[in-house]
């Protein structure tokens, strides 16, 4: 089957995207396929790569990115609620005038017809957040 | 095919559970996910509710979230089953869509 | 686009605007996703209901009043929004302490028709057996 | 001196006003802000419970949140106040403390 | 330092351990807070009361556990940890589900004792009367 | 009255931002001192320059930098919280071999001590959150 999978909160505040993870790994272990991964509201800030987590404990983003390059998932952090929240990659910086950028690898930022996109295309759209 | 309803929070914090109950249909699927497993508990003020659904759905709680909040399988209220990431995917694939109650 | 490739979406709005942000950002996505022309319904249960209150005064606050943009939906083709009896009644609030809203019924000459479909639970619970996409919020 | 009480959330959608309710001390000030305001209407399910509260302490409704929400003054249920943020600094300076529940 | 300079502080413990990580970043300012020397007390209410269930694994969540952070608290100097019989009680909870937490008496000859007192909702309300600060997670 | 006030939410997701900003202000024009907000959880978010807002909306991170110039507030940033967010200064991004920074102006990052002290100096220690 084709899933598309929606992250509205960001890492370590909520569980939602620990648990959005692994039921992304779930799925790809059973054989299904990931259409897109969504983040949406808080859930952009799973995008940065500006986290540095305790050594201890696990990093998000990273699990995120290396699932991406792993199996192609296309990541879309959402641009009008990454504007509000401080998610930015080149482009946007430019365009904003801003002086940096802060998206990590295999995150792209689009607009929100990813997210209906997504609903369209998927057999079935799963929702994690707060 | 009915609906898989998630539920990530506790019922003593939210009302999301209660609202999630009240809109679950007789043959849907409800999934406690996340902080939602704590609903899962025995002998809790809000154990009656839930088996009260359990005649018209199936009841998962997800047992990775049970053992991380100092849950066992025996703590659990009969008829309740778990469930782990693998049995999350399967429940999305056999219900026609998947309804968060956030 | 033909009725086969249209899918049934449905937003269920759960919180109080202002508060936090979910209310607004619900609605962003509702009016993007009305360019896909896909059969769209919005649900205002518990206290997303209060979303649709008249009279909202966002100035002491310092927040966008963004509670006309529901009012403007009906332009958009979204013509659906379910509220639903019981997160009225449990609140104190009656259809009489929300926004008017409308759209216009081109199939009828123009005529304003209500967007605003006041269901009790169990209907609210049979919609959503009815659809394809759920988005919550 | 007593505690200032703050409350954020709707008593519909969380216990937190319910066991702000529960916590607070006779003399003591419960100040409803943000999403809180929602639970000062008269009418609703949870009147009765502040209504009784209000024999013990005075409550207070921030009134931007409540204008916010589309609630004017006469939606308010009797004896809750109303105060701006500058009414809101004053109570803080006239408690001993400031307990928010979130 | 003397008693006139230590304030009471107190944190109150709402919510649920691993769903948010208000009970993780809570203890972290307890553990730094400990080096200020106040007169401090922990408060587990509603939710709150699962940060100290017993036999907490992670493994399965992937993510850190700290419940053992609370059995350390004690040489720290944080050797009160109010808990609410009620909350306990309508979660189908009693004592003995809780992490055994304890501290070294030294005017003791470190005999060991109980860091956990359970108090019921009157005697919190009470405990929240005598504070000078109040942090709420 | 000495004011301690802490923010626990980022700007925009909840509105504890705001109402502490409203409520800060209210303070300083009936004379108060503000001894310390410190930027807790995802309080630490309102601390990033990146962010721009929809034009129409209020600018969160600039209001509170505004402030903090007018009327040389101590705004902190929580080390731990913001290391798990993406929030760095130049400091912060040189220890950790970051490329960049997204700290905003006005904004410092410090320890959880400083949250204490604030309970300590302050004569009242009031919270913003969710």
């Amino acid at each position: 089957m084709r899933f598309g999978i929606v992250v509205n909160e960001g890492p370590y505040t909520h569980q939602a995207s620990d648990t959005a993870y692994r039921f992304a790994v779930a799925a790809l272990e059973k054989g299904h396929e990931i259409f897109r991964v969504f983040f949406y509201h808080d859930g952009v800030n799973n995008g940065t790569r500006y986290t540095v987590p305790p050594q201890d404990d696990r990093n998000l983003q990273k699990l995120w990115s290396e699932l991406a390059e792993k199996h192609g998932l296309d990541l879309v952090v959402c641009i009008a609620a990454a504007q509000r929240r401080g998610i930015l990659d080149a482009n946007e910086a430019k365009r904003q005038g801003k002086d940096g950028d802060n998206i990590a690898p295999g995150f792209r930022i689009s607009g929100l017809g990813q997210l209906i996109e997504a609903g369209i295309q998927a057999d079935r759209l799963v929702t994690f957040g707060d | 095919m009915g609906t898989l309803h998630t539920i990530n929070k506790s019922p003593f914090e939210r009302n999301s559970f209660a609202t999630c109950l009240a809109h679950a249909s007789a043959g849907d699927v409800i999934l406690m996910i996340e902080d939602g497993v704590v609903g899962a508990r025995k002998g809790s003020s809000f154990a009656p509710a839930l088996a009260a659904k359990l005649s018209s759905c199936a009841i998962y709680a997800l047992g990775p979230d049970l053992a991380a909040r100092g849950m066992k399988p025996e703590d659990v209220l009969e008829g309740v089953k778990l469930v782990d990431y693998a049995g999350f995917v399967d429940l999305t694939t056999e219900k026609a869509r998947v309804c968060a109650w956030l | 686009m033909s009725d086969e490739n249209r899918k049934k979406f449905l937003y269920i709005n759960r919180k109080a605007p202002y508060g936090t942000i979910y209310a607004l950002e619900s609605l962003e996505v509702v009016l993007i996703g009305a360019a896909f022309e896909q059969d769209v319904s919005l649900a205002f249960i518990d206290d997303g209901v209060y979303q649709l209150m008249a009279n909202q005064e966002t100035a002491g606050v310092g927040m966008k009043n963004f509670s006309k943009t529901y009012r403007a939906l009906g332009d958009y083709e979204v013509r659906k929004l379910y509220v639903e009896k019981e997160s009225l009644a449990e609140r104190g609030l009656t259809a009489e302490n929300l926004m008017p809203i409308v759209y216009e019924d081109e199939d009828e000459d123009y005529a304003e028709k209500p967007s605003l479909i006041f269901v009790d639970r169990s209907e609210m619970a049979a919609l959503i057996q009815t659809q394809d996409v759920i988005l919550s919020f």
